[in-house]
């Protein structure tokens, strides 16, 4: 799946408007969606199925940011439902192993969690990389691997947190909005963070938008690209914890349906598959998209059957909107 | 002061490099001249430590060196500014200068942006460019991208404490004459910084700006000249062992064209923010040659003609007919198209040769699309024969012919649809002398079979050369016609004074 | 014989020494009578995952597949009674629709395939659920045997699914070489601007990839289907990411104009020679799948070829 | 030692007589690829593979299962790991490859138990079994017109469980906790499971005799928890209070279900599920959830091997048993906070002991098609 990009750099200052108008299209899609769902069902604006919404997404936001970055460098990552599932059997493994309360010294599950993610993003990036097996392959296979050690670890079990002050990510609420959907927002800023003031944020940027070039400029482009999947693996693992806390429960299943709902999510939100376009905002705004839409078309009654068709088209138009025509000859 | 020594390069089966001595002092412009193949690229590649010689040494102030990998050697002060564009075009320009080289704005993990923007300015005033450094690189001309590479380039006296040296690889080729003097003077005014290794294909370039100049042929450096003892053609002598003379053009050959019949006729025709009011006739015979700079819609009337834009005022015709829809309409009308871009648009790296040469015309190999192979290869064979190309076979992929071949087999697959409008795009950019004339000959044999060529040359000699017509344009305006028929041929300043 | 040359054999080769090694270990699974078998047990999936490569081929993807087969298993389900083995028509007639609309999606408004084919298949699955009433259903078995008993015979010995596995195979590979619409193919895999400048009609092209791939899966869908004697909206699930690593294990990379159908066939029987060699090693049911990740990482990491790819995505 | 060294020659000679077979295969070459097995002839077998395969090892229900399948085995005097397993991880296309797999790996010498996934699948399982002269033994999914008479014996049995009587009853327990009015949403199954259809069914026909109380809205779940806890999420926007009752079709769906209200600060909403998982128990017990409905997965999962086994063996000849030993109901047992306790003593904390050859014992009665 790649892109050729016309040969321009000379689009002029006319060009800009409609620049800008794309730039914009993914949050002014979300807003018609929540405009049209508000008037065809009031209560859909409300601060508690807001809270809902977010609710939901926190989670995929986290797997979906993390996909962002390899998606920037135009590689994809489709390991997220083995490295979730892993994650969040660890978690809740170590968790109780370590006593079964963040009051005790259980809270060391948290960042031995956020390793396990970033090490399985590191053995995914490196058999990409060192293999030199397109990242397709080698994550979905990854992927595989990691559902797979998931249901050797928990034999298929289920693993409940009971734990009051863990749980407390759901039943907790600030301002109406539970602990959770903060968290989501501050590894959203850390997120934003990386992928403006460091280093290793903009050279994703470098290897998406012309690898050879950066490799021409001195970059070790396999240590960016390690890296990134070492980084959306980190991510991908609050999510499991952040999945684990809506639920209660840990286990293979986890990670299930997060694969191409994140994918969906990052495209639609304006982020480009073949490298180098988008960021984490956008990626915010196509997860809030299909949440919305997923919620919305409950929300008015919509009958079930036709809700996935529904989910089909509104995802076909948003990205639609959101493309910047003019500015490619072709898309595979 | 930078000294390859005896410096080997060898590939399976491939002997690249021969025993190359190099040296250049401080504030030295060096050219580097040779055919495509003769191993100037190679040579640019040991230079820069992308590869590493097999034999000899390379040595910085008398102290032997050996680079593993780009970055070495720029750590060392060798930078390189590339043919194609190499910035990133979705970075800001201030990334792109310091690719790479973050680290010294980082503060806790965190980069300073300003601190790096300030930076940038700083040398972007090197090379005199005022932009504002948080600009997206893709908002820039490409003169403009060019100046930035090297201002990238030249950000490495700050961080390596011996001397610089920059590579500049066919800087000129996407540039205008205006935009090369440009760059030539600021080169010049930067040997106090920096030496530099000039590589162009552009003869008279070279000798304008190098003090001395290699010339390499068959791996080996053949002969160093000084610019005071140069001269093109014993420069070209050198490089192809043979006279390169005013038959270079192939002038004689060029025969009066058939005004009675028009193949394309522009009148008043415009696309909207490419070019407007443009009228001309194409006739069969006539070499009509588009001469401006780059983005003066050159490329866009090829692309009118080829059904690719939509004419918004005027009218075109094709053949006495309305203009082409599609490109695929232009096909059947026997419109071929030569495009610049010959790797990408040109043949489909990873077809073989027949494959190649039929796909334009798959549909007169077939019988209700199932393909007649065999009449194919027969066909391709025919051509390979005709033309000269250099192929093992017909079923070698393209992607694995020189340039000069692929060229051909382009051309061919043109000539053998029976296509009598023909559009060239710099048909011989990056093709050595030899493949040069090649097409030349071609050009001249497909007028004298009636077929009429607009040409977009890549250098102005070509196209006083080549054309029957010169139209000049600018900024999507005409401005003056020349009619150049043999010994009555414009002159370089006559197009250099209306393009520019 | 040079490394270079045996190249394109590297699928051959893993599936020969995949076959070696586990019956080597266990010497009844290479009973031919139980291999013939087992080939034809995945004639839908490999009808889905050849058709597949026409869209990955031509350097996209579609993921609608699944969702179409099962939308055909509905249709053929309900439709058998009534039109006979004409409901071979509809069935075709709708995957390749639904392809179409994917292609246009794609080539005309510049989504990409990936998301494309995702939400074209969810319309599908739409069209399924609606269609069953969110019932499996069965089929009228005289009507099934009248119409496609004769699916499921044998000739000399050769189940007459693999037949028609094999006459699919060679329309899809005269396809692929033999024509135009082939040729060009390859060109817009390989070159696509390239294509564009010879005044080919990419977009058409690619539309036609993309339906013959929704095609390929209908009839995939509609075996499958018959197969089972009956369909619902989820028949056919588990058969998508199946028939993409069996087109990627086969060398047909994402990129586009290498490999083909041919090499869609090794893939897929490497990927159902790992599957089955699980049972006949008999390892742990739940470990199978962690396993057939890493086997899968080494298949990839050995049969594809690289030469073509400057830039490993 | 005895067991082991036993173990060792039994498994020899098995392997001996599969590369005989192949062997006969090999030799035979395309005339005997037609006739597809000597397992036709075969009367009984000795020593068959036992084998169950089912959907996944993610959902208690189906760990149950294979819990009963393993105290089978381990009442024959093998061990656990002498019961293979199959998982299709919800795709029928792998269920019966896998089948198929098994079948020419032990050339038919094979005692059967699964569950195909869906229902269209029975058919083409069933006949490979018999076709290679295996017994099987399935649960839950086959079609209507597919009856284990028709195969003779190598179809040895299937065991359903009619869903619509005590969803119902359950559905009794939530409307009368409700108070006999208000509203009520049903959280289902995968929309095209029979289960999944039933147990809505059944709360439909527990509305008629509560007309005060409105069903809501019913939208399918997937039996999956994450996908419940969304959906619950969405009905709790779009109907709010008006929510008084919430009816799941089984218990994976009801933690979903019991988080999503947890999250809004909601704890007294009355909640009926189904299946009996343990964990569902304990909710029952501290009256999180008013009822589930027990469907003793562990003695279904073991007793549909041993059917198959015991076929297999030539214990007894299933075409000589009446069709209700052929089709029949599994039991239910209902669970309210009041029997929660003990049920658990009973069934959960030590698991009886079955008897694996009383085959029909606890079963419900002759399958009844509508």
């Amino acid at each position: 799946m790649t892109i050729l990009e016309t040969s321009g750099g000379k689009r002029g200052r006319a060009a800009i408007g409609r620049e800008v108008l794309v730039k914009w299209a993914p949050l002014l899609v979300l807003l018609v969606l929540c405009g049209i769902f508000a008037l065809m069902e009031p209560r859909f604006l409300s601060t508690r199925n807001f809270a809902r919404i977010l609710i939901a997404a926190s989670p995929a936001l986290m797997v979906a940011i993390g996909v962002t970055f390899v998606i920037i460098m135009g590689s994809i990552d489709l390991s997220m439902e083995g490295t979730v599932s892993v994650c969040a059997v660890a978690f809740a493994l170590c968790f109780l192993w370590f006593g079964g309360t963040l009051a005790s010294w259980a809270w060391l599950a948290l960042p031995i969690t956020l390793l396990v993610g970033a090490a399985l993003g590191f053995i995914n990036g490196l058999i990409h990389v060192k293999l030199k097996i397109p990242s397709f392959m080698a994550s979905l296979a990854m992927g595989f691997v990691g559902t797979g050690l998931a249901m050797v670890t928990t034999g298929g079990d289920r693993i409940r947190i009971e734990d009051e002050l863990f749980r407390s990510l759901l039943t907790e609420r600030i301002l109406n909005f539970p602990l959770m959907v903060y968290v989501a927002g501050i590894f959203l800023l850390i997120a934003w963070f990386i992928q403006t003031r460091t280093t290793l944020g903009r050279n994703f940027y470098a290897v998406g938008g012309g690898e050879d070039l950066a490799v021409a400029s001195g970059l070790n482009v396999n240590r960016v690209r390690v890296m990134g999947f070492a980084l959306a693996g980190m991510f991908f693992s609050v999510g499991a914890l952040l999945a684990v806390g809506r639920i209660g429960i840990a286990e293979t299943a986890t990670g299930n349906n997060f694969m191409f709902l994140s994918i969906t999510a990052v495209v639609v939100g304006g982020t480009a598959l073949w490298g180098g376009i988008g960021g984490v905002w956008n990626t915010l705004v196509g997860v809030l998209i299909v949440f919305v839409i997923g919620n919305g078309m409950v929300v008015i009654g919509l009958p079930g059957y036709v809700q996935d068709g529904v989910l089909g088209i509104l995802v076909i138009l948003a990205v639609i909107l959101s493309t910047d025509r003019k500015s490619i000859s072709f898309v595979k | 002061m930078y000294q390859l020594n005896k410096v080997d390069k060898t590939f399976p089966g491939v002997h690249a490099l021969k025993a190359v001595d190099f040296t250049i002092g401080r504030g030295e412009i060096v050219g580097l001249v040779g055919e495509n193949g003769a191993g100037k690229s190679t040579l640019m590649k040991v230079i820069y430590g992308a590869y590493q010689p097999n034999g000899g040494t390379v040595s910085i102030d008398g102290t032997t060196v050996r680079f593993q990998n780009p970055r070495q050697a720029m750590d060392h002060g060798i930078g390189m500014v590339f043919q194609e564009q190499s910035l990133i075009i979705n970075l800001t320009v201030m990334e792109n200068i310091f690719l790479g080289f973050e680290q010294q704005f980082v503060r806790w993990g965190v980069i300073d942006w300003k601190a790096m923007a300030k930076a940038a300015r700083h040398q972007l005033r090197k090379v005199k460019l005022d932009i504002d450094p948080a600009m997206v690189t893709s908002q820039l001309s490409f003169a403009q991208r060019q100046l930035v590479e090297l201002a990238k380039v030249l950000a490495l006296e700050e961080r390596i404490k011996g001397d610089l040296v920059i590579l500049l690889d066919e800087p000129t080729s996407v540039l205008a004459r205006e935009e090369v003097e440009l760059l030539f003077s600021l080169v010049r005014e930067l040997t106090s910084r920096a030496s530099f290794i000039f590589v162009s294909h552009r003869m008279d370039e070279v000798l304008e700006l190098s003090d001395r100049i290699y010339v390499m042929k068959d791996g080996a450096v053949v002969d160093v000249v000084t610019q005071a003892e140069a001269n093109v053609d014993a420069i070209q002598r050198k490089m192809v062992g043979r006279d390169v003379d005013k038959e270079y053009y192939r002038e004689q050959l060029q025969k009066p064209y058939d005004a009675s019949k028009t193949l394309v006729r522009f009148d008043r025709a415009s696309v909207a923010g490419k070019f407007s009011d443009i009228s001309f006739d194409l006739h069969a015979g006539e070499v009509l040659c588009l001469v401006g700079t780059e983005g003066s819609g050159r490329e866009a009337i090829l692309r009118t003609i080829f059904g690719l834009e939509r004419p918004t005022g005027g009218t075109v015709d094709v053949k006495g007919a309305s203009h082409c829809a599609t490109a695929q309409e232009a096909v059947a009308r026997g419109v071929g198209y030569v495009p610049r871009e010959r790797k990408v648009e040109g043949i489909v790296d990873g077809m073989n040769v027949y494959e190649n040469m039929t796909l334009s015309q798959m549909g007169r190999f077939s019988t209700r699309g199932v393909l007649r192979i065999a009449e194919e290869k027969a066909l391709a064979q025919t051509w390979i024969d005709r033309l000269g190309i250099k192929t093992p076979d017909v079923y070698k992929d393209c992607g694995g012919l020189s340039g000069g071949n692929q060229q051909k087999v382009v051309l061919a697959k043109w000539r053998s649809g029976g296509s009598d409008i023909i559009l060239l795009d710099h048909p011989t950019r990056g093709l050595d002398i030899g493949a040069k004339e090649d097409v030349y000959d071609m050009i001249r044999e497909m007028c004298n079979e009636g077929a009429g060529i607009v040409l977009v040359a890549d250098t102005l000699e070509e196209a006083i050369g080549l054309s029957h017509t010169i139209l000049v344009l600018k900024d999507g305006i005409f401005q003056k016609r020349f009619d150049g028929s043999p010994g009555d041929k414009p002159t370089l300043y006559d197009l250099v004074h209306h393009m520019t | 014989m040079s490394l270079e040359k045996l190249k394109p054999y590297f699928p051959w080769l893993t599936l020969g020494v995949l076959l070696l090694l586990v019956g080597a270990v266990n010497p009844s699974f290479l009973n031919p009578a139980s291999l013939l078998q087992l080939v034809a047990d995945i004639v839908p999936l490999f009808i889905m995952a050849v058709g597949m490569t026409f869209a990955i081929y031509i350097g996209g993807i579609d993921l609608s597949v699944q969702q179409v087969a099962n939308l055909v298993t509905v249709i053929a389900t309900v439709y058998l009674a009534q039109f006979g083995v004409f409901v071979t028509v509809i069935c075709i007639a709708v995957g390749f629709a639904i392809g179409a609309v994917s292609g246009w999606v794609t080539t005309r408004q510049f989504v990409p395939s990936f998301v494309a084919t995702l939400a074209m298949g969810f319309i599908a699955l739409s069209g399924a659920r609606f269609l069953s009433g969110e019932r499996a259903l069965s089929m009228n078995a005289e009507a099934r045997d009248a119409s496609f008993g004769w699916m499921f015979g044998n000739t000399g010995g050769v189940p007459h699914e693999l037949i028609i596995a094999a006459l699919l195979l060679a329309l899809a590979w005269f396809l692929q070489t033999r024509t135009t619409f082939g040729r060009a193919l390859k060109s817009v895999g390989a070159g696509e601007l390239a294509a564009v400048a010879s005044g080919l009609n990419v977009h058409r092209i690619k539309i036609l990839a993309f339906a013959l791939s929704g095609a390929f899966a209908a009839i995939a869908g509609l075996m499958f289907s018959v197969k089972l004697s009956g369909g619902d909206a989820n028949l056919a699930n588990g058969f998508l990411i199946l028939a993409i690593v069996a087109v990627l294990v086969g060398g047909t990379p994402l990129t586009g104009g290498v490999g083909g159908v041919i090499n869609t066939l090794v893939g897929t029987l490497i990927v159902v020679v790992i599957r089955s060699a699980m049972v006949y090693l008999e390892i742990d049911a739940t470990m199978q799948q962690m396993i057939f990740g890493l086997i899968l990482i080494l298949a990839i990491a050995t049969t594809i070829d690289r030469s073509k790819m400057r830039i490993v995505k | 030692m005895s067991t082991f060294i036993k173990k060792f020659i039994e498994r020899e000679k098995i392997n001996r007589r599969n590369f005989l077979f192949a062997s006969a295969y090999g030799l035979g070459g395309a005339a005997a690829l037609g006739a597809f097995g000597p397992g036709t002839a075969r009367a009984a077998l000795t020593d068959p593979t036992i084998a169950w395969s089912y959907r996944n090892r993610t959902n208690p229900y189906w760990n149950e299962i294979v819990s009963g399948g393993e105290a089978f085995v381990e009442s024959l005097g093998m061990s656990k790991g002498a019961l293979t397993h199959l998982i299709n991880e919800g795709s029928s296309e792998k269920s019966l490859a896998d089948v198929k797999a098994i079948l020419a790996k032990t050339s038919g010498n094979l005692a059967l138990a699964i569950d195909t996934n869906d229902a269209p699948n029975a058919r083409p399982v069933v006949e490979a079994v018999a076709g290679a002269g295996g017994y099987a033994s399935t649960l839950w999914n086959k079609t209507d017109d597919l009856h284990p008479w028709d195969f003779g014996d190598n179809y040895v049995s299937h065991m359903s469980w009619s869903d619509e009587g005590p969803a119902e009853q359950t559905a009794r327990i939530l409307l009368d906790a409700m108070g006999g009015k208000g509203g009520v949403v049903h959280l289902g199954g995968i929309a095209s499971n029979n289960p999944a259809i039933e147990r809505l069914q059944g709360l439909k026909n527990a509305l008629k005799d509560y007309p005060d109380v409105e069903l809501l809205a019913a939208e399918p779940a997937d039996w999956d928890t994450q996908k419940a806890n969304q959906v619950m999420s969405a009905f709790l926007t779009r109907y709010g209070d008006e929510i008084t009752g919430v009816h799941c079709a089984n218990d994976t769906i009801a933690y979903g279900v019991l988080e999503a209200l947890r999250a809004e600060g909601i704890e007294d909403m009355p909640i009926v599920s189904y299946d009996g998982n343990p964990q569902a128990v304990k909710l029952v017990a501290d009256k999180k959830i008013l009822a589930t409905v027990f469907t003793n997965p562990h003695w279904g999962g073991g007793i549909t091997a041993s059917l198959a086994y015991h076929a297999a063996t030539g214990h007894f000849k299933p075409s000589e048993e009446p069709n209700e030993h052929r089709e029949f109901y599994g039991p239910t047992i209902l669970i309210r906070p009041e029997d929660a306790v003990e049920f658990k003593a009973n069934y959960l904390d030590s698991v009886p002991t079955y008897d694996w050859t009383d085959f029909w014992g606890p079963s419900n009665g002759a399958i009844v098609y509508k």
